[in-house]
C-alpha cells in the first residue's frame, strides 16, 4: 500500500505546475478563455511538447501508456490552474473512444495527430431532452446499403466549436433511451449537413449545439461495433468523470488555500477575520470535506489501476467519487465566495471563475443526486 | 391567535388583485428580464404604483403612506409576488426616507420625499466602504466642515445601482477621537457634485449593478446632513433592522419556488418527469418547508410591530433565515437546468433551456445576499449577544 | 392577524407551568414515571381538579369545548414539563377518537369519567409489521351474528398497561394495507381473550404489547362506521401529531434554555464555553430551529381553527409540521447532549431525558423522512 | 500509487480468516450482547489473541508486538470487524502500554507488559477531571512527595471500567506554579490502595461503563511514577494522537452498514422493504459515501505513520469524521427500528423488533464519541490552529 506518486509522475506534476506559474496567470488564462476558439494554440502546442497529450494513449500509438494515476495527476495540476485548454474534450473524450474503440485505421489516422497537438475533437453526446441519461438519444443514423445519413441536433458539446474532428452518437436501431441500438460515427466537423452554434459556459468553455442534416458518413467511419456503442461511451466517460473530478480535487484545494490565505490578512474589528472561531470551524470543514474528496479519487483510481479490481466495485467508486465531488464542490465553493465577503462576488478575483468550474464539473455527466441514485440502485441491488 | 383575513381584508385583497392585474403587465414582466431595459419598467412600475398610493406603504400617511395593517401589508406583499411584480428597489423608499422623515428637518422633508415618490429622483446607499465589510462602523471617509460645506474625501464601495442614481445617502467621518460609532455623520449628497467618480464593478453574475464610489473634495452644503453631526451612526442604526426584515423575500421566494415546480414538471429525466424524483422531490419539500415556517415567523414579527414594538433583534432571524432560503431556491433552479445552467445567453438566442442562463444569474446575484445588509455570521453574533445573552 | 394567547389561554399557560414548577420537579416526574403504572393517579388526580382533561372535549359532554390553539397551550407547558402523565393516550387519542366517533351511549358513559380523572384509555392501533402505515392492520374482527370476534396483536399501545378501556383497530374487511374494511371498537381492557405484557419506552412511557384472542364484542361497541374507520383514525391522528408538536416545542425550548444557561456557566480553558464563538453560531441554529418549528405550529393551529380553511392546507400544515419537529428535534436534541459535554450523556442531568422524548415524538405516528414523502405526494399532485 | 494486495497480503489475510473462524465464536457474539457477559466474552477473547501472538500488533516486537505492515494492520482490522470481533479495550494495550515502552523503566516494561497481554492486569485512564472536560491540561488531582511515595487526593471522572480495573493511569498535578501544562506527573495507581472509592455514573444508555474515582490520602511509590516528575503532559499527548487514529472505527462502521442494510431489506413499509425507499436509500448511500472516504483517509494516515511520520495532526480529521459516521450509522438503525427505537428490553424478552433496544443502547452509548478523546470542537481547533495555520 502506498500513496506516493513515481517519481516519473512527481515531474510530469511539476512540470505542469511550472506551467500555470510561469504562463498561465489568470490574466492569460482569462484571455485564453475569452479568445475565438476558447483556448490558447499556443498553449495547446506547449501542452504537445511536453508531451501531456500523450498521456493516456497506448504506446504503440505513440502514446505514454499512461495509468489513471497519471491521468490524475495531470488533471489535479489542471485543475488548480484552472486550465481552459480542452485537455477532457479532445485527449480524453474523444481520443479516449478512439483509443478504446477505433478501428486501426483510425487509430493511426488521429492518435498521433492528437499527440501532436494538430487534431482538435469533441464528442457529441447530449441532447436536448436527454439530461443525464446517456442512453437518451433521438439522433438517427439510417442505413442507406453503403453507409448511413444522420439527422438529429446535438447541445452543449464540449470543444464542438474548436473541434476539426467529431464522434456523435446516434440510434442506429432501437427506442429513445434503450442502451442496445446505438452508434458512434467519426467525422470531419465540415462534413456537408453539419451546423454549428458557438456559445459561452459560465466556467470559460466554448461549447456548440450542432444540427446534422442528413449527412452521409460510410461504414468505416463507425467508430466500435454497431448498435454497442453504449457501453463504450459509459467506459470513457467513466474514466472522464475520475479525470474531472481529479480537476475538481484540484480547485477544491486551491480554494481552500486561498480562502485561509485571505482570511489571515482580512481584518475585521481590528482583527484578521481568520482568528473568528466560527469562520475557523467552517474551514475545517472545508479542509476535511476536501481531504475526504481526495481520499475517494485515490480510491477510484487505485482501483482502476487494480487489474485483479471487481468491475462493480469499480463502478462504486467511481459513483461515490462522482457524488462527493457535487457535494463538496458546493460546500468548498459557497464557503469561499461568502468568506471572501464582498470581494467573493467581484470577477475581478479568480475565486468566482473556480467555484464555477466546480458547478460544471458537478453538472457533467450527472450530478450528485443523480449518481447517488444509481450508488444506491447499485448497491442495494444484491 | 388567528390568521383569518376579516371581510376588510378579503374585500383588500380583491382590490390589490385587480389593481396588479392591469399595473403588472407581461411586457414589464419581458423587460425585467434585461438589465437595462429593466430600470425603464421599474420606474414605470414604481409610478403606477405612485399613480394608486401605494408606492411607500410603511411611511406616515401624512408624507404618502398608506396606514395599512400589517395584514394588508402581509396581503399586498403576497400578491405582488404572486403576479411576479418586483419588489421596489429599497434605497429611496425603504432606506433613506425612513431616515429623512424620522430625523430630518422640515425643509430636507420638503424637498426630498415628493421627489422619491414621484420617481424623479434616485438615490443609492453610501455605507461600505473597501476594507471595511460588516464592520460598518469602521469607515473612513472623511468630512471636513469649512464654512458652511462639508468637503467629502474617500471611498464607498459596493454601491447598488450608483450609476443610475441623483443622490447618494452616505455615512461620513467626522470626528475619529472616541470610539468608531462615535463621530459619524449622515450625509445626503448630490451625485452631480464636482468630485464624485463612479467605477462599475464586474461582478460573478456577469450584470452591472455595483460600483465603487470615490470622493475627492466633494463640497456639500450643510443643509444636506440629517440631524446633529456625529449622531450619524444612531440615524442609520434605526434603519438596519427594517432592512433585514424587509430582506427576507418571503413572497418572491415562494413564487420562485412555483415556478421551479412547473420547470421539474417539464423537465424529463429518463423518461420520467425530473418533479417525480425522490430525491428531486426531497429537497424541493425541505424548502418549501423551511419557507412555510419563515412566511409564519415574519408574520410573527410583523404582528409584534403592529404592537408597536420594533422588529428586534428576531429581525437578524428573518435575515439570515431568509437568505438561505433563497439561496436553496437559487440552488435547486440551477439543478433543474443541468447542463444548460452553464450557459451564458448571447445573440445565440435560444441554444437550451430558456431558464438555464436566468437560473445561472440569478444564483450568481445572489450570493451576496449573505453578506450584504450585515453579513449572516454577523447576524448570528448579533443573536447570539442580544436574543441569547451570550 | 394576531398570534396572543387570549386571557383564559394565558392563565391556562400559568396554571400548568404553576403545577410543574410547584410540584412536578424532575425527582418527582422520574418518580411517577417509574412507578407501576408509568405515572401518578394523585398527579392525574390535580390535572382533572384543574380541568386541563376536559380541554378538548365539546361543551355537550362536558368539556370546555377548546380549540386547536388551546391543545396545544397544554401540550407546549406539558412538554416543558417533560409530563409523563398519559395526556395524550387518554384524552387526545381514545378521547378524541370517542368524541369525534363515537355514539351518544358512548359518549355518555365515558367522557364524563375521562374528564372526571376516574377513566383510562388507550387506541390500540399500531402492529408488529405495520410501522407508520396506519392502514396496514392484520388483526381481525370477524361477523358472528350478534357481533364479532377479534383476533390479533397490537403492539407499543401507548398507556395500554394502565388503561381501563381500549379502543382497537381490527379488519372486518379488506386486505391488509387497504383503507377500507377497518373498524374501530370500545372494549373493556380485562375482556376475556386479553392479554397484555407492559413494558417501557426510553422516554419513560410504559406501553403494553396486547393480544386478542377470540374476544367476543357486540355490535353496539362499534366506534364509528363499520368499515370505514380509517377516515376517523387519521383526523384524531392529525390533532395528535398537532398536540405532539406542540409538546415538542415545549421541550425544544426548554433545552435550548437549559443549554444557553450552561454554557454561560460552565468554564472551559478559563472562560464559559458560551463565549466561543462557534459554539454561539450553533445555538443560533437551535434557536432559529425552534422559532421556525414554532412557526408551523401556529401555522398548523390557525388552520384547523380556521373554519374556512381548505382541508388540504391543513393536512399541508401538519404534514410539514411533523417533519420539522423531527428534523429539528434531532438537531436541538444532539446539540443540547454535545455542548453540555459528559455531563449531557449522564442521566442525573434532564437533558438526556428530553431529548428521549423528542426522540419518540419523531418516531410516533410516521418520523420526518415518512411524512415528507406524504407532503411531496400531497404538492406534488396538482 | 496503489492498494494492491501483495500474494503474502493474501496470504497473510487467509491466515487471519481462518484464525477469526475458530477463535471468534457464536457464543462470544451471544456473550457480547450482554454488559455483564460480554466482560468474560472480552478477557477470553483477549487470550485467544494472545496465544496467537496477535493481541498487541502495535508494540515493538521485543515487548510481544507484531511487525505487521500497514497493509497487514489495515487487513487484520477489517476482517477482525468483519466476523463481527470487538476491538479490545484500549486502555491497557493502546493507551499506558506505549506509554510504559516509551517513556517507563526497564523495571516497569517487565513488570506490567507481561501481565497487560496476559489480560491479568486491567487498566482504566484517569485523565479527565469534574469542570476540567476538553481542557485537559486545567486538572487539579494533587500528588505530594512524602518520602518515596506520592499522596493523591482529588477525583477523576468518566473513567469507563474502573469497576474492573486493577491499575489506573493517572494525570496528576505535582506542580502549580508555572503554566498549566507544566508540573504534571504521570502515575500508575494500584486500584486496590486504600483511599480508592469508585462511584458509578448513571448514563443515558442505562449500560454501567462510567465512574467516578476518589483518591482521598491515597499512597503511590514513588517507582511507579513514569519518566520525570512533572514531565507527565508530554508523555501523556503523544499518545492522543494514537488515540484519536484508533477511535475512527472504519471497519466497524462498515460492519454495522452491513447489518442495517440488512435489517432494512426484511423491515417492511406499507408493502414495500424500507430498503427501497428512496429517502432511506438516500441516507444510507450518503453514510457509506463517506465511509468509504474515510476508509481510505485511514490508509493515507496509515501508510503516511509507515512511512515513519507520526499520525500526526490529521489524525484529528480522523476522530472528527469518525465520530460523525458513527453516530450517523446509529442515527440510521434507530430509525429502521422505528416506534421500536424506543423500547427498554427487560425481562418481558421480545417484544418487537428484537435490533430496537440494542439500537437504542448503541445511540444513546454513541453520544459520548463526539465528546471524549478530546471533543470535537476541541479537534477542530486543532486542526485550524495546526494544518491551517490559523
Amino acid at each position: 500500500m502506498n500513496f506516493k506518486l513515481s517519481e516519473e509522475q512527481a515531474m510530469l506534476k511539476e512540470s505542469i505546475a511550472r506551467f500555470v506559474q510561469d504562463r498561465y496567470d489568470f490574466t492569460a488564462r482569462c484571455a485564453a478563455a475569452t479568445s475565438e476558439i476558447g483556448f490558447s494554440r499556443e498553449n495547446w502546442a506547449t501542452f504537445a511538447e511536453l508531451g501531456w497529450l500523450s498521456i493516456p494513449f497506448e504506446e504503440e500509438h505513440g502514446g505514454f501508456g499512461g495509468s489513471a494515476v497519471d491521468t490524475m495527476v495531470v488533471m489535479e495540476e489542471l485543475g488548480s490552474g484552472l486550465v481552459v485548454e480542452p485537455f477532457v474534450a479532445t485527449v480524453l473524450l474523444f481520443g479516449g473512444l478512439l483509443g478504446k474503440g477505433g478501428s486501426a485505421e483510425q487509430k493511426a489516422a488521429n492518435i498521433s495527430a492528437i499527440i501532436a497537438g494538430e487534431l482538435q475533437g469533441a464528442f457529441a453526446f447530449l441532447e436536448r431532452q436527454s439530461r443525464y441519461e446517456l442512453a437518451d438519444i433521438k439522433t438517427v443514423a439510417a442505413g442507406n446499403g453503403s453507409g448511413f445519413t444522420i439527422n438529429g441536433e446535438k447541445t452543449v458539446v464540449f470543444n464542438g466549436a474548436a473541434a476539426d474532428k467529431l464522434i456523435v452518437s446516434a440510434r442506429t436501431s432501437g427506442a429513445q433511451c434503450e442502451q442496445q441500438g446505438i452508434s458512434l460515427f467519426l467525422l470531419d466537423a465540415s462534413a456537408a449537413g453539419i451546423e454549428k452554434t458557438a456559445y459561452r459556459l459560465m466556467d470559460g468553455q466554448l461549447v456548440a449545439n450542432i444540427t446534422f442534416n442528413d449527412v452521409a458518413v460510410s461504414a468505416d467511419q463507425l467508430v466500435g461495433e454497431l448498435d454497442d456503442g453504449y457501453r463504450l461511451i459509459t467506459d470513457v466517460i467513466n474514466e472522464v468523470i475520475v479525470a474531472i473530478s481529479a480537476e475538481a480535487v484540484g480547485i477544491m484545494q486551491k480554494l481552500n488555500d486561498t480562502t485561509v490565505e485571505y482570511t489571515k490578512t482580512r481584518e475585521q474589528f481590528a482583527v484578521p477575520i481568520g482568528s473568528f472561531q466560527a469562520l475557523q470551524h467552517r474551514m475545517v470543514d472545508m479542509f476535511m470535506g476536501c481531504e475526504q474528496t481526495r481520499s475517494l479519487l485515490y480510491r477510484a483510481v487505485c482501483s482502476m489501476d487494480d487489474q485483479s479490481a471487481d468491475a462493480r466495485e469499480i463502478e462504486k467508486n467511481i459513483l461515490a467519487l462522482k457524488v462527493m465531488v457535487g457535494r463538496i464542490g458546493k460546500l468548498i465553493g459557497g464557503e469561499s465566495i461568502q468568506l471572501h465577503g464582498a470581494m467573493g462576488v467581484t470577477d475581478e478575483l479568480d475565486v468566482g471563475h473556480y467555484f464555477k468550474r466546480l458547478m460544471m464539473i458537478n453538472t457533467s455527466f450527472g450530478d450528485a443526486d443523480y449518481q447517488q441514485q444509481k450508488f444506491s440502485a447499485l448497491t442495494n441491488s444484491g | 391567535m388567528d390568521t383569518n383575513f376579516s371581510a376588510e381584508d378579503l374585500a383588500f385583497r380583491d382590490e390589490v388583485v385587480a389593481f396588479l392585474e392591469t399595473a403588472w403587465t407581461d411586457e414589464h414582466e419581458a423587460h425585467l428580464r434585461d438589465p437595462q431595459a429593466g430600470m425603464q419598467a421599474i420606474i414605470d412600475w414604481q409610478k403606477r404604483l405612485h399613480a394608486r398610493g401605494w408606492l411607500a406603504p410603511g411611511w406616515p400617511v401624512e408624507y404618502g403612506g398608506t396606514d395599512w395593517t400589517t395584514t394588508q401589508s402581509f396581503i399586498f406583499e403576497t400578491e405582488r409576488a404572486t403576479a411576479g411584480a418586483p419588489d421596489v428597489p429599497p434605497f429611496a423608499l425603504k432606506m433613506v426616507a425612513p431616515v429623512i422623515y424620522t430625523y430630518g428637518s422640515d425643509e430636507q422633508k420638503q424637498r426630498f420625499l415628493p421627489r422619491i415618490l414621484s420617481s424623479e429622483d434616485w438615490w443609492c446607499q453610501g455605507y461600505s466602504e473597501p476594507g471595511a465589510g460588516s464592520d460598518l462602523a469602521s469607515l473612513k471617509t472623511k468630512a471636513e466642515l469649512d464654512g458652511d460645506e462639508y468637503v467629502v474625501n474617500g471611498a464607498k464601495i459596493w454601491t447598488t445601482y450608483a450609476q443610475y442614481a441623483d443622490w447618494i445617502f452616505c455615512l461620513v467621518r467626522t470626528d475619529s477621537s472616541g470610539r468608531k460609532q462615535a463621530g459619524i455623520t449622515f450625509l445626503l449628497i448630490d451625485m452631480k457634485s464636482p468630485g464624485i467618480t463612479v467605477n462599475p464593478i464586474e461582478t460573478i453574475d456577469g450584470v452591472y449593478s455595483l460600483n465603487e464610489v470615490l470622493f475627492d473634495n466633494v463640497r456639500v452644503p450643510v443643509e444636506n446632513r440629517i440631524g446633529e453631526q456625529d449622531q450619524g451612526w444612531t440615524y442609520a442604526k434605526a434603519l438596519l433592522a427594517h432592512e433585514r426584515t424587509a430582506i427576507a423575500g418571503v413572497a418572491d421566494s415562494r413564487r420562485h419556488l412555483g415556478e421551479i415546480r412547473e420547470l421539474a414538471r417539464q423537465e424529463v429525466s429518463g423518461g420520467r418527469a425530473l418533479l417525480e424524483d425522490p430525491a428531486f422531490q426531497a429537497r424541493l419539500s425541505s424548502v418549501e418547508i423551511e419557507l412555510m415556517a419563515l412566511e409564519y415567523t415574519e408574520l410573527r414579527v410583523l404582528a409584534a410591530m403592529a404592537e408597536g414594538s420594533g422588529p428586534g433583534v428576531e429581525s437578524s432571524l428573518l435575515k439570515i433565515k431568509g437568505t438561505e432560503v433563497q439561496q436553496s431556491v437559487q440552488q435547486l433552479r440551477i439543478d433543474v437546468a443541468g447542463y444548460y445552467c452553464g450557459v451564458i445567453a448571447g445573440e445565440s438566442g435560444d441554444i437550451g433551456h430558456s431558464f438555464g442562463s436566468e437560473a445561472r444569474r440569478a444564483y450568481m446575484y445572489g450570493r451576496a445576499s449573505t453578506i450584504y445588509g450585515g453579513s449572516n455570521e454577523v447576524q448570528k453574533n448579533i443573536t447570539a449577544k442580544f436574543v441569547l445573552g451570550l
